[in-house]
């Protein structure tokens, strides 16, 4: 009965790169064709983008130009209006945010999104969450899985909290700490769910030169430490070129140029975006 | 068929004006304003007591003064219950709201007693109108008439005049409307100030339309309001209105045709399914959280 | 003719005693002359060694607050011109009363209770409204505290319990009273009902005048309900006019019965009323133009137009206290005193004189329910003259029928 | 040591709790027992345990979850009608046995009474998530309203908005009457059995909350997109909180039934919620301990105003009024902590001479 289906297969070409170390693994993320309409307006068009295992990846961009939009897009915050988004080589049409981020996607917050009255260690454990073993009964009647996972659980916090030098912050409450605090909280909070990709929404914003410097050596240490990709929005070209492997530059939510920083920085179209359209 | 629709619309009419009140409220302050339902009543015995034989005062300078003392109140209740507790929650400045109803309640228990209060007729010489054979009480007609009339006013004011188009501004947004130099005190005064005259004249109609005065009068319609408000999408001048008559023609519908028990909870029934597809009213603004 | 057709409801009455028929004078409408009026004390007198005497805790339970606060009100107010009288005699007789508020809710009304018990309460009149009564009647039952209930008429009141008696009709009588009289006076050949379904004394008065309709032939055409919180009645009298009902019966309270007799005036609908002893009060309503209940026709107890002695005097003292004239609650409140103090004065002259300082609730409820019970008991009262009540705690009296004619009543 | 400071604040917290249940029930037990207690107190003790049920359960709603719920008393209703029948259905059997049952199946079918309202109200957000379990609140009282059961020797009759549909037998007995409610309910609530509801509950909501089930609720609270990011669920975790609080007001709706001989739907309004709702607020949302204090002041609180008669009313109204003032506007309470400070400066002063 079932007739097989004559199709004409033909060759396109891939938009993508990664690094050469990660060639021949998987790639962690792979985005086609993305975009997103608000109200008839075309916030994103056409965005490509495919991201090595251990790749870390700078999106850049003048303000508005999409960045925010894409991480929605990426942790389905927003479904987007076309295209697809491949985590781990599976679709993610029609998924939940909590859905995809269990596939291994996380992301920290441009406006600091904290849970604002639990403390450290508590924000660090809702990272947790999806791997802790007990049942919601078994921490009602307060079962021996309760205590020995809760253990578990409390330890693992603090070795997380411990790469930035939290781990005596863990009592806290997350709104009293300082703003550099915070946003490294949102990190660690962040890699608690165990993703295979780390976005990072501005993660320096607001710390000073020698925080800045910090925060490098620490992205560069969750990477290797976790062996995960990092994809992140960054103004501090410090920063970003001085992490990053690969960049990918927004502007008017499309993409206008993609390679390392050194293409990057002699190319033309990313200097007229940043600094404006010349005329005559 | 006929006559219940229009019977529907009247007390719809009736209805949107309270709305009116709460959703302008809410729009400007953010606040559900539990004791308008009880402005309605202090609205209603002003009025019955300058009517009563001992003032004896015409409907409309009744009427006037009803306006008159609400308006009164609303500033006042505004200045001493929710003006401390602008920073406060939500929640808090609803509880208040809530003691304040309870406040009024029991302050016109006292004062006027448990009696009921029968309303007198203003429209004593109007003989019941025939539309298309149905027959319609003059007080439905006064009531959907009244209606267009402030809706048309109060489009006007907001769209029109400068302390309407402030009133806009600080719903907008509170803290651009100060640094363009509006003065955000005043304006909220005003629109309490509004929403309770508004308040006065409804609760006269409400009162001629179905005559009777306790204590407890303005609560049920009060809620009845505040779903239409929300039903509309509150903070919309026209959600309120469209609210307010299609809440009163389900209403009543519902009770000639299918129960007059189950009227209420199909009212609530059609509220909630409403919100289900359209989560903030018919007219309110759809919010996108800004991530 | 009129006297014809009273006698023929008084026999349409179920449960209706013989006691009492006597009276039924030539003035109908004020039943009751003077011959009776001076029962307590006559007997107080005959009693001699047998004497009353002593202070008697009474409590009163109703609503003082909230919707229903009218009636609750009504009957505190009549029970204090009660015992403002007794108390004035100067007798060795008197009467303490508190009344407590239940903002007609059974949970406050239990605490209302407690607080009465606290305070020493010997016996309760009360409570006002059904639902509380039935609450408050089980903890009574089980504390053995004595009670009439001035108003509470539903059967279930009683129902298996000793020490409750009721003052006002029990709702079935009235029922089915009503579709008799209608029926007999060919006032209608087709009948609306307009009732209450959330109250057990609108509903259980619905029910038998339903009932008996049906066995009468009457028809009813219309039959609508709605609720305490109800104030748009456009459907109810919309229904009934669209079916061509010559006569709505109301087995409700004045209140929402104001409301329906505006609501029918402004749609130009002038069927005849006939209403029960909830709608006594009507006229009363501050500010209600009577003009629209004139013809109202209803069947009560009591009547603020008597003529007779006891009615007069109370209408009079209660006018002037209070400054409205009394409904039927004031009356049933007012009567709820004195059937108390008849009863201790009638258990005081057969045992030699009883002291009800200091005497417990139990043993004082044991005491009022033989004599509620006794055959030979009767009170008279402004509700009613030789009320007689029987095991189940009802009482027999007769209603009196009366029609609204320039604003007052007028017997027919 | 340090690491399980935060651990054993909360434990300390839940104990001071479960403290002050068992005290409450120790001192008041004692006194009746010893016949110290005016009877209008004796005959509170298990509406004021009820209520501290209904304040606790809804403050896991409001405080945890952190939805106002302004329909709190339907989910009462749905356990105390289901308690009547139940134990109306079970009258050959013990009281305890018959109390304990009603208990958990009222409790059970709120439970499902709040999973499906839940379904719809919980895809809505603040003002107008509080509208609609009003709205539910509503409908389920007028639900009730319409709602006949009767019991004859064939078992338990239902009928909707016509009681004749009931169809009884002659020795049927009619035991819910739509508007009129029930009558002749058996009388089994103890004030034990109130307690120890209380405690079961107040264990169950403060290990939840200390629990990962709990941090996850307060996660979506405090950041809904953040927790959803995170991998969290906000809908299970919302449902869970909603439908085991429905549970708990139909458990404590069940008791209070059971205390009276009869009820009406009409007592489970929007009042009794709101009532309800200004005790989690004055408590202190999210603080258990407030809500236990503030249900046992309130409850009795109109009480003992009764000598003020007719202004009790008035007075409890101008009393909310304040304390929502005093607790939450700024200035006031920086008048008011001054004002004790400079007291407790006095009183030292004056201690030292």
């Amino acid at each position: 009965m079932s007739k097989s289906p004559e199709v004409k297969l033909v060759n396109v070409p891939s938009p993508n790169f990664v690094p050469e170390k990660d060639l021949g693994k998987p790639l962690v993320l792979e985005a086609a064709h993305l975009g997103i309409d608000f109200g008839g307006l075309v916030a994103v068009d056409e965005f490509n983008i495919g991201i090595g295992a251990t790749e870390i990846c700078g999106l850049i961009g003048p303000n508005g130009a999409g960045k925010t939009t894409i991480f929605n897009l990426l942790t389905k915050v927003y479904e987007p209006t076309r295209g697809t988004i491949m985590l781990g080589g599976k679709d993610t049409h029609n998924m939940t945010p909590s859905q995809v981020n269990q596939m291994g996607i996380a992301r920290t917050f441009q406006n600091i999104r904290l849970f604002d009255k639990l403390t450290v260690e508590e924000n660090v454990k809702i990272g947790l969450h999806n791997h802790i073993g007990y049942h919601t009964l078994a921490g009602v009647f307060r079962l021996p899985n309760y205590w020995k996972e809760e253990k578990k659980d409390h330890e693992k916090a603090l070795e997380l909290l411990d790469i930035f030098g939290m781990a005596d912050l863990a009592n806290v409450t997350a709104d009293s700490l300082p703003y550099g605090a915070q946003r490294r909280l949102e990190i660690v909070r962040a890699l608690a769910t165990g993703p295979k990709l780390l976005l990072l929404d501005e993660p320096a914003a607001g710390m000073n030169p020698s925080e800045t410097e910090e925060l490098m050596n620490n992205i560069r240490k969750i990477r290797d430490e976790f062996q995960i990709a990092v994809l992140l929005i960054e103004h501090d070209m410090n920063l970003v070129m001085g992490i990053c492997e690969s960049i990918v530059v927004l502007n008017f939510g499309r993409i206008i140029a993609k390679g390392t920083p050194s293409q990057i920085q002699g190319n033309p179209q990313v200097i007229e975006a940043y600094l404006g359209t010349h005329r005559g | 068929m006929l006559v219940h629709l229009i019977n529907g619309i009247s007390l719809g009419s009736i209805y949107a004006i309270i709305a009116l009140g709460y959703t302008m409220v809410y729009g400007i302050a953010k606040m559900l304003n539990f004791a308008h339902g009880d402005v309605i009543m202090i609205g209603g015995y002003v009025a019955f007591f300058a009517m009563s034989e001992g003032a004896g005062l015409p409907a409309p300078l009744a009427l006037l003064l009803a306006i008159i003392v609400c308006t009164i109140l609303g500033i006042t209740i505004e200045r001493l219950a929710y003006k401390p507790l602008r920073s406060a929650t939500s929640l808090a400045v609803l509880i208040t709201a809530i003691g304040m109803s309870y406040f009024l309640q029991n302050s016109a228990l006292l004062l006027w007693g448990a009696n009921p209060k029968a309303f007198p007729d203003m429209f004593k010489n109007a003989e019941a109108i025939e539309f298309f054979g149905a027959k319609i009480s003059p007080v439905a007609l006064v009531a959907i008439f009244a209606n267009i009339v402030i809706m048309v006013i109060l489009t006007l004011f907001t769209t029109r005049t400068k302390v309407g188009k402030a009133m806009r501004a600080v719903s907008e947004d509170k803290g651009a409307a100060t640094l363009m130099g509006i003065n955000v005190n005043f304006t909220i005064s005003l629109t309490f100030a509004i929403g309770s005259g508004l308040a006065a004249v409804a609760g006269v109609l409400l009162c001629s339309a179905y005559p009777t005065l306790m204590p407890t009068t303005g609560s049920l319609p009060g809620i009845k309001a505040f779903t239409a408000a929300v039903f509309g999408g509150i903070g919309s001048i026209p959600g309120a209105m469209i609210g307010g008559i299609l809440l009163g023609v389900i209403e009543i519908l519902a009770r000639a045709y299918i129960s007059s028990e189950l009227a209420d909870a199909i009212v609530f029934g059609v509220l909630i399914v409403v919100l289900i597809f359209r989560p903030t009213g018919l007219l309110g603004k759809q919010i996108h959280e800004k991530v | 003719m009129k006297k014809k057709l009273l006698s023929l409801i008084l026999t349409g009455a179920m449960v209706m005693a013989m006691a009492g028929c006597g009276n039924t004078g030539a003035e109908t409408g004020t039943v009751g002359t003077t011959e009776n009026a001076g029962t307590e004390e006559t007997a107080a007198a005959a009693a001699g060694d047998g004497a009353l005497t002593g202070t008697l805790k009474l409590g009163v339970i109703g609503p003082l607050t909230g919707g229903a606060a009218i009636y609750g009100n009504a009957v505190v107010n009549g029970a204090q011109i009660a015992v403002d009288e007794i108390n004035a005699l100067g007798g060795a007789f008197q009467i303490e009363l508190q009344a407590q508020d239940d903002e007609h809710d059974a949970e406050k009304s239990v605490n209302a209770y407690h607080q009465l018990q606290d305070w020493g309460v010997q016996a309760i009149a009360g409570t006002v409204t059904t639902t509380p009564c039935i609450a408050v009647s089980a903890e009574a039952n089980a504390d053995r505290v004595f009670m009439l209930t001035p108003s509470a008429s539903a059967t279930t009141v009683t129902d298996g319990k000793d020490n409750v008696f009721q003052l006002c009709f029990a709702d079935p009588n009235q029922g089915s009273a009503s579709a008799q009289y209608i029926f007999d006076n060919q006032l209608a050949t087709k009948v609306a009902v307009i009732y209450n379904n959330a109250d057990a004394y609108s509903t259980g008065i619905y029910q038998t005048f339903k009932a008996k309709a049906e066995e009468l032939g009457l028809e009813i055409v219309s039959e609508t309900t709605f609720t305490d919180d109800t104030t748009d009645f456009s459907v109810q009298v919309g229904d009934a006019q669209s079916n061509g009902a010559d006569l709505v019966f109301l087995p409700i309270y004045y209140t929402p019965a104001s409301l329906i007799l505006k609501q029918a005036d402004s749609i130009g609908y002038a069927p005849k009323f006939f209403g029960v002893d909830g709608m006594d009060g009507i006229l009363t309503i501050e500010g209600f133009d009577t003009s629209l209940a004139e013809g109202v026709m209803l069947l009560t107890p009591f009547s603020a137009d008597a003529t007779d002695d006891l009615t007069k005097n109370f209408v009079e003292k209660f006018t002037e206290k209070f400054g409205e004239v009394p409904s039927q609650f004031a009356a049933d409140g007012y009567d709820c005193a004195y059937a108390i103090k008849a009863a201790l004065e009638f258990y005081a002259a057969k045992n030699g004189g009883l002291d009800v300082t200091g005497m417990s609730a139990e043993e004082l409820c044991e005491i009022l329910i033989s004599v509620f019970t006794d055959p030979e008991f009767s009170a008279d009262g402004v509700t009613g003259l030789g009320m007689v009540w029987d095991a189940n705690g009802q009482v027999n009296k007769e209603p009196k029928a009366v029609v609204i004619k320039d604003g007052v009543y007028v017997g027919m | 040591m340090k690491k399980f400071s935060k651990a054993s604040t909360a434990s300390k917290k839940a104990f001071l709790n479960y403290g002050i249940v068992i005290a409450f029930f120790v001192i008041f037990q004692s006194l009746v027992s010893t016949g110290n207690i005016t009877s209008a107190l004796k005959g509170q003790l298990i509406p004021i345990a009820c209520y501290m049920i209904m304040a606790v359960s809804l403050n896991l709603v409001v405080g945890i979850s952190g939805e106002l719920s302004l329909g709190h008393a339907g989910f009462m209703s749905v356990g105390a009608f289901t308690a009547v029948i139940v134990s109306s259905a079970m009258a050959g059997s013990s009281d305890k046995g018959s109390l304990i049952v009603s208990i958990i199946v009222g409790a059970l079918i709120a439970a499902i009474a709040g999973f499906l309202i839940g379904i719809p109200v919980l895809r809505l957000n603040g003002d107008y998530l509080a509208i609609v379990t009003l709205a539910f609140g509503e409908i389920i009282k007028n639900i009730l309203n319409c709602l006949y059961v009767g019991i004859d020797e064939k078992g338990v009759h239902f009928a909707f908005n016509n009681p004749a549909a009931l169809a009884m037998s002659a020795e049927g007995k009619v035991i819910i009457n739509g508007p009129m409610g029930a009558v002749g309910i058996r009388k089994i609530s103890t004030f034990a059995a109130a307690i120890i509801l209380l405690l079961i509950i107040l264990i169950i909501i403060q290990n939840l909350v200390n629990s990962r089930t709990g941090r996850a609720i307060m996660a979506i609270r405090d950041n809904r997109i953040a927790a959803e990011s995170m991998g969290l669920s906000p809908m299970k975790y919302k449902m869970l909180a909603f439908t085991v609080s429905a549970a708990m007001a139909g458990a404590a709706g069940a008791v209070y039934a059971l205390n009276y001989s009869t009820l009406v739907p009409k007592k489970f309004d929007f009042n009794t919620s709101i009532l309800v709702l200004v005790f989690v607020v004055l408590g202190g949302i999210g603080n258990m301990t407030g809500s236990l204090l503030a249900a046992g002041v309130l409850v009795v609180l109109p009480e003992l105003l009764r000598k003020f008669s007719d202004y009790r009313m008035l007075v409890y109204a101008i009393v909310l009024i304040l304390v929502m003032l005093v607790t939450n506007n700024e200035k006031l309470k920086g008048k008011i902590d001054t004002f004790f400070k400079k007291l407790r400066m006095k009183i030292s002063k004056g201690g030292r001479k």
